[in-house]
């Protein structure tokens, strides 16, 4: 908000107040007011800064309630709402959007109004409900949440009325690698394999794993020299199934062209050397 | 495990301190380096949960013992404990940083009363407290600041979405719980002793000066 | 204005504490609130210039002395003084907040399941069973690891890589040897809904070769 704007609000509010408080007159754009207003004058310039301050109808309307002292709980309809209607009606000169919701709490005050000149049969009056008394529940609930909307407002709040403490730390610790556990591999692995199933360009052949691992232990086994005799490659295997997997493996690897099996004379040692041409070169 | 993580671990090597001293220290550091406030499940696992809550409990006296005559004191909040600065250092504090937090409109105070007070609600609860339209923009303003979420869609035709304050929001204001805010029946409506202090309190808009309230 | 601040505001009322006391307080408190460094003319703002360097330098060194034995310390970096937590707390502090370790990509655990189930493999292999491309990357990931390695090349053209898992592979999982990796069959009997029963036996079905696995 502007000075300007601020300044005339201020004296907006000095208008409203002398009329109940008899203070001294106040200027309106430097023009001392030498009569205090009756009622409800605000000059146009004001007003829309002064409707802007409300938040809509219930706000105004508690503004009224209280600047003219009306017991709430017994609101004289008649004049709440003569007094509503003329600052709406200045309201729809100015600035018509802003006033649809105030239009409407119009209507319910007129309809609230007809409603208490309408004859009843004395009789039965006391069972009848006061029809002011929603529009009552509703002003003391909203009056409530103003009150608690204030409250909440003056609490000490975070960055405003304290500070947190923020001490630094390093709080990257150690980079962590992924965790892969054997189950992860092996859903990987059926994953994989469901997927390769559905697709009918591939034939799958599910070969023995320890067949595969002997295959690389072979591998690995004639690495350091790329040559090694036969029983050399079997003499730590103890496990006849791992014996008859080594064998698959190596008969595996001669076939895949990985290693190449020699034996230079009837009965001699076999060996085994890697199919490695730099290292054969 | 029977052995405390803390035992085991050396801390320093040339200063034999005592177990609990080890742990004062420890729940210091941590509710020093952590601007979230730290539950006692929090401090358990600082220890890998190998400490009583008894012993945590005592650090913590110590330690509101030890910082009660300086300019930052342990408090206790919703989300749990946590070290904050006394409100006497602002005046200084705020010197670092000029920026001041966003105030917020009556229109963002209002709405956020009416969420906190008579939550779970919908917009349209809040609009027909108000009597006004609740915009989209006073809604995103006390999401985005995480101080009300969505707990759910009501059983009726639009299926309006429920909201209610979070735990952060209490946080952010010092508060435990909400039971320690006043109840609203405690806010006697235009009271002739209430009235007065109304028009003082107004909250303004923009400008963040109560002065020109107390003029209307 | 003459007089520092310090001295004209109230830091609190009933307690008369000598300047060097309130200008200690308001230093360790900016100190603890802020996580940047503050340099000497930073703390100098906090008393609106109205402090000489030599006084903040003494309450930096009372400052240092009064934490040397806590879990934080006081530190000059690059852009000044910072409270920081000492080396010794990182363990307990990374407690806090678990760092969840990161995942690997689909084509990483992939490649990597294929080259522990199917090995050895060379790089084609892996493209063929994968129907993509595999990345360098990706390779490169799991050499890096210390889980793959090169065991040789094969007798092709191009003469291909073969790749192989490691010992140090093993370690990491956990495995004595490449036969304690879960098996069809080990799924299978974890499976407890009959449809995916019938599945499974199907894939039995096509490989015709699942029942010999478990026998070699």
């Amino acid at each position: 908000m502007n000075d300007i704007s601020r300044q005339t609000l201020a004296d907006t509010g000095n208008i409203l107040d002398n009329a109940a408080l008899n203070d001294p007159i106040a200027r309106v754009q430097g023009i001392p007011l030498l009569e205090i207003p009756q009622d409800l004058y605000i000059p146009p310039e004001a007003l829309q800064v002064f409707l802007e301050t409300f938040e809509g109808p219930l706000d105004l309307l508690l503004y009224l309630i209280r600047k003219h002292n009306l017991d709430i709980l017994d609101i004289p309809m008649a004049e709440l709402t003569r007094q509503y209607i003329a600052y709406v009606e200045t309201m729809r000169a100015d600035q018509l959007e802003l006033a649809a919701e105030y239009l409407l709490m119009t209507a319910l005050l007129i309809d609230i109004k007809s409603r208490m000149l309408l004859p009843h049969p004395a009789i039965i009056q006391e069972e009848e409900a006061d029809p002011r008394a929603e529009l009552v529940q509703r002003l003391l609930e909203y009056e409530r949440i103003k009150q608690a909307a204030i409250h909440l407002h003056n609490l000490p709040l975070v960055g405003k009325d304290f500070m947190l403490t923020s001490v630094w730390t390093d709080f990257i610790a150690e980079r962590q690698f992924p965790d892969v556990n054997p189950q992860d591999l092996c859903d990987t692995w059926l994953a994989l394999t469901e997927r390769l199933k559905l697709n009918r360009n591939h034939t799958i052949r599910y070969e023995a794993i320890s067949v595969r691992a002997c295959m690389s232990e072979i591998l690995k086994n004639l690495q350091p020299r790329g040559s090694a005799s036969f029983t050399e490659l079997f003499s730590n295997i103890s496990n006849i199934h791992k014996l008859v997997a080594s064998f698959l493996a190596l008969l595996e690897l001669a076939r895949e062209a990985l290693v190449d099996i020699v034996q230079s004379d009837r009965f001699g040692t076999i060996y085994v050397h890697t199919c490695h041409s730099d290292r054969a070169n | 495990m029977s052995t405390p993580a803390i035992l085991t671990e050396p801390i320093e090597a040339n200063l034999v301190l005592s177990l609990n001293d080890q742990v004062v220290r420890v729940v210091e550091a941590a509710l020093l380096t952590t601007s979230e406030p730290l539950t006692i499940n929090d401090l358990k696992k600082l220890f890998e949960g190998n400490i009583d809550k008894k012993m945590l409990h005592e650090s913590l006296t110590i330690l509101d013992e030890k910082w009660c005559n300086s300019g930052i004191e342990l408090v206790l909040v919703a989300g749990g404990w946590r070290f904050q600065s006394k409100p006497e250092m602002q005046i200084f504090l705020d010197r670092l940083n000029p920026q001041r937090p966003p105030r917020y409109s009556r229109a963002v105070m209002e709405t956020l009363a009416i969420i906190a007070y008579r939550q779970p609600v919908t917009r349209g609860d809040i609009e027909e407290i108000r009597g006004v339209a609740v915009s989209t923009q006073v809604i995103k303003t006390l999401e985005s600041r995480g101080w009300i979420e969505t707990i759910g869609q009501r059983e009726i035709p639009g299926k309006p979405y429920l909201y209610a304050t979070t735990r952060h929001f209490l946080d952010d204001l010092n508060l435990q719980s909400l039971e320690q805010l006043p109840s609203l029946e405690n806010f006697n409506s235009l009271n002739i002793s209430a009235e007065e202090k109304l028009n003082d309190q107004r909250i303004d808009q923009e400008s963040g000066e109560s002065s020109i309230h107390e003029s209307i």
